[in-house]
């Protein structure tokens, strides 16, 4: 089993962190697991993207051309990846943000208004956990709870922040639970 | 501190580093390998060592080269343009005989500040860095873990040589956070002792003094020495992963992060029925030349160089050993693009084309 | 109906790419309104450091120079030396100019090159992610003083302005603020000022400018404004160091 | 008479400028913009005395100011 | 001044760079090659260019970079210590496309500071100098003439190719003092104007950027241009002396200072009976490799590098173009020893022996 | 019959290499002379530089750690942060600490590493040849200033003691000059108290020595003292700069 | 009753000792040592203070005071 | 014609300024020439020495192991050199300082009180021009006249010690057509 995640977005979108916790997730549970940032240019805003990879056997390479699936959180984003999802793969969209729809049926589509839920939850900074609560709702080795310790783990020094975090990841996994697409 | 963590490599080299032993670090801020020093300016007091953040490359490396001399296990990183920057003081390090521990994390270049991964530096740093013809052991690890056992090892190959070890890695190996099993914590009091030479043992018959100056007779003497060191390393130091070697028709050469996605080049490119194998080459200096003694030149009918620079550069030492046995031929991204294995695979079926 | 204040056109039509709220951005419409005012626009070479401040190499029209991190001094000399009717601006943040430019920042001032340079102390290596600077504060939390400057022997913050105005050369050195309209209009007299030395030819000036970095303070745009007022401007006082035109 | 125009795309939303007008007339609104930022806007009416703080403290030149 | 002299080659080089139309100099003290910048500062401000004393190796590299972004033909000389010194903004310099020129004399090392002469630092700036990959021009003159007309066209180059040119000498060639013919004073106006790229002219419709900072694609288009500059620089600029070569048995490989001694052993060993030539690389990069393609290794036995340099570091290159073709041997001195030709012919009798 | 003074114990027995009347010498023996009296020989590291002081180097029986040209206080840095009980020294010359060096120099004073620096000022690159240094007086003739520094925008010559007084962590900083006995004496108890001052950790002390060159001043030893009187000690004024012990 | 020695090997002949002498006791001899250099003497008599001004100054530590 | 001269002494004895001088005289006749200096280490005492090779055709190396001739000027030197002179060369000893005698006849030598001289002409320090003219008689390619202009560019900007320096010249020629063996 290896599978490979890009999530790509605009600067302050904490595309890094749903990346980074979907691999330490994975990490707790002895599997293999690597997360690459590329920045734009460091610390300002301009897009920016990570790659994770989950195996269970050794990881060669961290980043990858064609991938299983692909998060993207803003139009540039979704202008530049959208087409590297590999067949039969899966596209999550940010659809508070990205009007455009995928056309074409290789590859499987999520429209999720995470930005909408977000603000609904209280905290528009928080959108890329709906995106994480989507995603893990899809998938059933990723363990929710654990995931809700990585998210936890992560927001230290923020305690403050932790509920909200938890509560709008929560709504990501119900909308799904719910079905959107 | 637990043993097995899912870590950022920069991270990884520094946790590796103290557990080896090292107690002092100085470093300047430079993008991709930030988290190295930072993780050291609180790690370090930790355990009881000491963090100095120098105001420039320069300064820092000359901290290291006070620290070394009285026997500390030190270290120092940053990327190629700091490699630039210490280069002077890297060669009195060098003639001084001072044991140090550098990493640097290559990004595209040259100059300025692109703070993507690159393999450009290989050049400057096997056959260059500084003048006076002396050299540094260069490890290139290839993946965060095999960062960790590196970096392990490096202080103790220092200390025994009396030579500075470079760890030179990019901004994949910097970046990627991936899972690592730690080796344990050593303890001071097992590290060499170095009294015959530290300059904090004072002994009235035998004056200490630590210097790369010497008169031209005795000055020569050293450099003919430090090639038999080079020499010595070449025929027992030499390290590299043999991946598929054996049978491959098809030889890929890759060192670092690059060495790591092209394992993947290589499983995908025999189940489309090529017969590839990768050298990955760990010691860069020294570096594993044997193997192309080892090689059936009648079976290896194209070597590929895969590097992420162009021009290419460890291409250029392949040729060299290769010495027109076979067809040695370049594939590289530079600059910061990232080299994926796509694109690889493609280029190789390229050349086995024409 | 009259437009009494609008971007100058000295910038390209997109916006730059500092962080909401970084002081950069605030310097470098005082830097090139002044030009324009003073109709330099055509004779400015702007020398960029390595930094934040390099975002803004394209966002401006005059010609620009990229000098190595630290150097821009060095650079800068070579440049009017050989231009001398040239109106030559180096623009440095306080990692560049104050800890790895530090010698030939010291050895420009002193042999008082006809250039002007604003000096963007934020307190902070910005680029790279936080880390302390020379003129980090006492106390200061960065990616390498985790609980704060001070404790493991960094010394306290460098003040370039009273170690700059101990030379011989210089002939004007201040320290303005943009926290608020009221430092940023000193700022804009003190900088045009200095702008106005180099055209005549009267030597050497050094203008600091103590910035915000609201992204690797923590803090939002206005909190930074807070820590300006309270820590930052008691730190590195404001004023006219020297003076001699 | 006077009043400022805040250029929706260059704003940034940090509210430097809020903080300087004496006369209190701008505010953050709910409106985002491209990059994602709420942008700030002037409120209604003709207390504005054109005194330019607020343009000197945006750092994205935003503000262009009439009288 | 007259145009015939007996003058230091250090001076010599500084005068025929004045000549060239070098208006800007930038350097700092270092044995031996001081009497190069001794001489600009009083030498440029009499034809109306400027010296300035940097307040380092580094400084004065910066000064150029900024002296080459206005056109001015410039230079800034050092020893190894300062190439070292020099190397992160060279690197910018380099990438940036800045036209200078630099001369580089050797002396005995690593380190500290050895003042005699020495060529170990040949391996550092043929295939180092600095990070991302970038290279300079390399002329190595073997006379204090040699010097002269090598450095009168290393602005030409320089400009040409937008690039950096290295005069790579040494102790010997900077300091023996002999017969120099100068070649003319060069009017300024005759010189390349740069109007599209010199930051001093100024036009509304095309921003004036002077950077080696560029997005990774572009930084990448930037390496392959450069990639194929240097091939072409190897196809067009190559330059080599070629003593009796042609019907050879053994071949003396020797650059600079070396070579010019390398003639007298030719000449001696011919006079004992050996049949011995010499190949004298006079650019070093691009290196004349295609001499080792025209050479017939039935009739060549033997090859030997000689440098003052241990371990040798042209034999490995020599060794590379060769490609095991024929027996490829090193003599050498360093460390500041003077290496004198009677050792030299008893080393390859030696050789020849065996 | 009783030895009032001889030669330090501390140093080998062959003479050092200095040329006649150079001040090196004469900066040696008070080092050492203090080295003795304080009983610091087993503790000290001496730090050299590049330049003339390190024909000295193998003069000297304490240990000696040999830095790279201008990095003394970085090398220094290292060593007294591993090893803090030693007794670190550090001796420049004025190329090697005010030009190559001045970064390190005024980072290792701001860290108030807890050492001290001997700075030989001897206005020029003795080393080298007798060019002009940081230090060289306005008019003063030397190989890169045939006509006396000042024509070509040299600047003036740089006080290391006036800019490092303006530091916050350096503790003791003071002038002092080696032309005639009586300053020799001052010059003596100075180095004393710096040397006291690292013992007892009370912070860094920075001295400087006002030295003569007669090789490259082209002056006699008797004519350099004359020019240290009437010249250098008016440019470079003696005295404490700062005390805060 | 006070005089000093000064090692002929190591004196340089800097003439530096000669000019602190309050009692104008030390001048430079017409004897050369090993070096090329003429050497300092002290003149008979016994008007030496053992005031060590001579000392402080010598560069080479060639001067040994006795009191 | 190719002729090999090495000048051998302490710092401060000139040995420098009688290779140059011989040198530049060569290099105005039209003659190639090559002076190479070799410093102990720079500025201070110690021993310096010089090469000086003279020749009619191309100049090859600028040292020699072996050579034509060499002046030594104080004891080290004459231990460190005088076994480097041909068979057949000459070996000039400044015999005010040196004390030892050559043995061996495969040479010719001259004993050259050249100090001695110096003294007398009225400074000590022009004993190197004492060796230098001893030298010039020697050898009838090297015009006197030419020679004393040579010494006097070479002392430009000391033009008062132009006459001692000529002085002590001629009273090496002098000595030497007497005959001193
Ligand atoms: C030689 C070299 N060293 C280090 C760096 C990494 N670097 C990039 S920007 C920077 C400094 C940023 O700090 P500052 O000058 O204060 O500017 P700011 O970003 O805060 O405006 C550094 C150290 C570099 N590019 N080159
Ligand atoms: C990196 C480097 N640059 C330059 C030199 C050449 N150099 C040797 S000593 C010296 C400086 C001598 O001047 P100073 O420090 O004033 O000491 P002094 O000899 O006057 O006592 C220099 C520039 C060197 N050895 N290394
Ligand atoms: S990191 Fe700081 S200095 Fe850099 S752009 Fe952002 S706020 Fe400005
Ligand atoms: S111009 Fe003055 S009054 Fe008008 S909005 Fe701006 S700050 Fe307020
Ligand atoms: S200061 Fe400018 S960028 Fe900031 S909120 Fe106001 S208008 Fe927007
Ligand atoms: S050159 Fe100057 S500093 Fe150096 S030893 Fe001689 S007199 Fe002293
Ligand atoms: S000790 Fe005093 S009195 Fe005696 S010789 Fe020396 S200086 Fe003169
Ligand atoms: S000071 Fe010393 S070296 Fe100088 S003359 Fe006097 S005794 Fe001799
Ligand atoms: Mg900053
Ligand atoms: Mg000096």
């Amino acid at each position: 089993m290896e599978r490979s995640l890009l999530v790509a977005g605009f600067g302050g979108q904490g595309v890094m962190l749903i990346g980074k916790n979907i691999g330490y997730t994975a990490s707790k549970k002895d599997l293999n697991a690597t997360f690459f940032p590329a920045y734009g240019a460091e610390m300002r805003g301009g897009t920016a993207n990570c790659s994770v990879v989950v195996s269970d056997s050794k990881i060669c390479s961290p980043v990858k051309q064609e991938l299983d699936e692909i998060i993207v959180m803003n139009d540039l984003s979704y202008e530049k990846f959208a087409g590297r999802v590999k067949k039969g793969g899966a596209l999550y969209i940010n659809s508070s943000l990205i009007e455009a729809k995928y056309e074409g049926d290789d590859i499987t589509t999520y429209y999720v208004p995470v930005a909408d839920i977000a603000r609904k939850v209280g905290n528009p900074l928080v959108a890329n956990m709906v995106m994480l609560g989507a995603y893990v709702a899809n998938h059933e080795d990723i363990d929710v709870e654990s995931m809700k310790e990585t998210i936890k783990e992560n927001l230290h020094g923020k305690e403050n922040l932790i509920d909200v975090n938890i509560k709008a990841f929560e709504e990501g996994i119900n909308l799904m639970k719910g079905g959107t697409q | 501190m637990n043993d097995k963590l899912f870590v950022k490599g920069s991270e990884a080299i520094a946790e590796a580093a103290v557990r080896a032993g090292c107690r002092f670090f100085a470093g300047y801020p430079i993008t991709p390998q930030n988290e190295l020093p930072e993780y050291m300016s609180w790690r370090l007091p930790e355990v009881g060592g000491t963090y100095v953040q120098g105001e420039s490359e320069m300064a820092s490396m000359n901290m290291i080269f006070g620290a070394a001399s009285t026997g500390t296990r030190c270290m120092t990183s940053s990327s190629g343009p700091g490699l630039s920057l210490k280069a002077e003081s890297l060669s009195c390090a060098l003639g001084s005989k001072l044991p140090h521990v550098m990493a640097i994390m290559m990004r595209g270049g040259p100059g300025h500040g692109i703070i993507f991964p690159a393999q450009q530096d290989y050049e400057f740093a096997v056959h260059g860095p500084c003048h006076g013809g002396v050299k540094q052991f260069i490890l290139a690890p290839s993946t965060a873990q095999e960062a960790v056992d590196l970096t392990y090892s490096s202080f103790d190959i220092a200390d025994k040589y009396r030579t500075g070890v470079l760890i030179l890695g990019d901004g994949f190996l910097a970046n990627t956070i991936e899972n690592v099993t730690f080796p344990p914590m050593k303890k001071l009091e097992d590290l060499p002792q170095h009294k015959d030479w530290k300059i904090t043992e004072y002994d009235p018959n035998h004056h200490k003094l630590i210097t790369s100056y010497f008169p031209p007779e005795i000055m020569e003497q050293e450099n003919i020495k430090m090639g038999q060191m080079y020499e010595y390393w070449e025929e027992h130091e030499t390290q590299y992963q043999n991946y598929l070697m054996d049978d491959c028709e098809i030889l890929i050469c890759a060192y670092g992060s690059t060495g790591r996605i092209c394992e993947e080049v290589v499983d995908e490119l025999r189940n489309e029925g090529l017969k590839v194998g990768l050298f990955r080459p760990i010691t860069l200096h020294p570096f594993p030349k044997k193997v192309f003694e080892e090689i059936d030149y009648n079976r290896v009918k194209l070597i590929v160089s895969v590097e992420m620079a162009i021009p290419g550069q460890l291409v250029e030492d392949i040729k060299n050993y290769v010495a027109r046995r076979t067809r040695v031929e370049h594939f590289g991204r530079s600059g910061g693009v990232l080299i994926n294995p796509g694109e690889i695979k493609e280029a190789i079926h390229k050349m086995v084309e024409e | 109906m009259e437009i009494v204040y609008k971007k100058s056109s000295n910038f390209i039509e997109a916006g730059h790419s500092f962080c909401p709220g970084c002081s950069h951005g605030i310097a470098h419409n005082i830097m090139m309104d002044t030009i324009d005012e003073m109709g330099l626009a055509e004779k400015a070479i702007l020398v960029y450091p390595v930094g934040c401040a390099a975002n803004a190499m394209t966002y401006v029209k005059p010609n620009v120079v990229h000098a190595p991190h630290g150097r821009a001094p060095a650079v800068a000399t070579g440049i009017k030396r050989c231009a001398p009717d040239k109106f030559v601006v180096l623009y440095q943040g306080d990692g560049d100019l104050a800890a790895i430019g530090m010698a030939e920042t010291i050895h420009m001032a002193n042999r008082g090159e006809h250039v002007t340079t604003i000096y963007i102390n934020n307190t902070i290596y910005g680029m790279t992610g936080g880390q302390m600077a020379p003129t980090t504060m006492m106390g200061q939390i960065t990616t390498t003083t985790r609980e704060g400057r001070g404790l493991h022997g960094e010394g306290q913050p460098i003040k370039m302005c009273e170690m700059i105005s101990t030379l011989g050369e210089p002939k004007f050195v201040a320290r303005y603020a943009l926290d608020n309209a009221k430092h940023v209009i000193e700022a804009r007299k003190g900088i045009k000022k200095a702008f106005q030395m180099q055209v005549e030819d009267k030597g050497y000036a050094f203008i600091e400018l103590l910035s915000m970095c609201p992204s690797n303070w923590h803090l939002s745009p206005k909190d930074s404004v807070k820590y300006m007022e309270e820590e930052v401007i008691k730190t590195f006082p404001l004023g006219v160091y020297k003076e001699e035109v | 008479m006077a009043y400022v125009t805040i250029d929706a795309v260059l704003c940034k939303g940090c509210q430097l400028c809020t903080l300087q007008c004496p006369k209190e007339l701008l505010y953050l609104s709910e409106e985002y913009n491209q990059s994602g930022y709420n942008v700030v806007k002037q409120k209604e009416g003709d207390e504005c005395v054109a005194c330019k703080l607020c343009a000197y403290m945006c750092p994205e030149a935003a503000i262009t100011v009439y009288k």
